[in-house]
């Protein structure tokens, strides 16, 4: 299992703010478990999008897209940061 | 704690004298307060609430401070971000450097508000008149953020 | 007024919500206050004495703050600096810049604070164990200052 | 008549803070008063030498050696400054 978490926009466009997920055998980096969100529909499809600028992090560090993802793992995803 | 995330205002003259207080080497105290406009990308602004991720956005910040004390002769940084419903005129954050020399306090100051800007987990919604909207990530903060990589 | 010259202290608080305060517009307000340390060129300094040209140092800093004007965005720009006796952990200098964006702001205030250095009329005379002695400029100070005249 | 202000290390070094000055036909510039009041003697000819670093102001505006100087105005001389 991963804990995954939504943010901002992407929260409230996948009516998700936190799961916990079942991490199949074959999905072991950031890119795989985005890709595997969106067959969940089109809300998913879109918000996760390939062409949307989608931030991810690994137990709250940022990732990119072939950072590891494994059991255990805290993954958030979200919108480019707009505080300050 | 040199990063709180907190719904309280802040009182930068209070958070200057404690993070100086008592360190008679300290030459130079600079220091940033973000606030909130009325007005932002050409629309009026009422009112705004800050999302943040908890946890994340501490270690980010504390992350940024250690990388600014590596590159310059900084004493002590403090980080007050707010969280949570702000109207126009509120404070949003405040980044205090305490140095020997102002040239060390001016470069990290600026630097953390910089990196914070693109790599702290806070997301902005704005109300407008024509309703709510998330801000969007600005390419000016991206480039402001990677100048310091090619500095040194 | 842009410019206080005074004996007494400050309260960096009070001088920042004074500037911005009813301006909607500001979104960044830059500081630097500077503070008298216990150690200078290696001696020990118990205290020291600022003193100025009365009249030029005013008409000196505001011919700063107008060139920081007309070089960056800026909405309004503050100068108070102390004179007379003043002890380590004593406030000697406060700058403060208000703009909508933080970019304007840092350089404006760094600007200011690097041509006061080597403009305004002020001198600094130390008491150590060795004696009273005035302070000596500094070639980086000067360096601070020339690095405006090749940018933009 | 110019008057003449002296500040910091050289206000000690002169043993004087302001005075009024006739300002001879000749002297037209900060350069020529100043050599001039080095000949006042020992303490003037050190403080105002041509090897140390001292500023000037006419009527309040940094000045060079060249810069005129005319009756009425206001002169000063002063150590490279250090405030801030």
């Amino acid at each position: 299992m991963v804990k995954i978490l939504y943010f901002a926009g992407l929260r409230e466009a996948t009516g998700q703010g936190a799961e916990e997920f079942a991490l199949p055998d074959d999905v072991r980096d950031v890119a795989a478990l985005r890709a595997l969100l969106r067959k969940r529909g089109d809300a998913w499809a879109e918000a996760l999008a390939e062409s949307k600028r989608v931030r991810a992090a690994v137990n709250q560090d940022m990732a990119a897209g072939d950072t590891p993802v494994t059991d255990g793992d805290e993954v958030a995803f979200f919108p480019p940061v707009t505080g300050g | 704690m040199p990063v709180r995330i907190q719904n309280e205002d802040f009182d930068i003259g209070r958070e200057v004298a404690q993070l100086r207080r008592d360190n008679p080497q300290v030459g130079a105290v600079a220091s940033f307060v973000g606030v909130v406009r009325d007005l932002n990308d050409g629309k009026t602004v009422a009112e705004m609430t800050l999302e943040h991720y908890p946890g994340m956005t501490e270690k980010a910040i504390e992350e940024i401070i250690g990388q600014a004390k590596g590159r310059w002769q900084v004493y002590d940084a403090l980080v007050v971000h707010r969280i949570g419903r702000l109207a126009p005129l509120d404070q949003i954050v405040l980044v205090v450097v305490t140095s020997a020399h102002r040239g060390d306090a001016f470069a990290a100051c600026e630097f953390i508000m910089d990196y914070l800007k693109t790599q702290a987990p806070f997301w902005k919604k704005e109300k407008t008149p024509d309703g709510a909207r998330w801000v969007e990530a600005r390419a000016s903060d991206d480039a402001a953020a990677e100048r310091w990589q090619t500095k040194d």
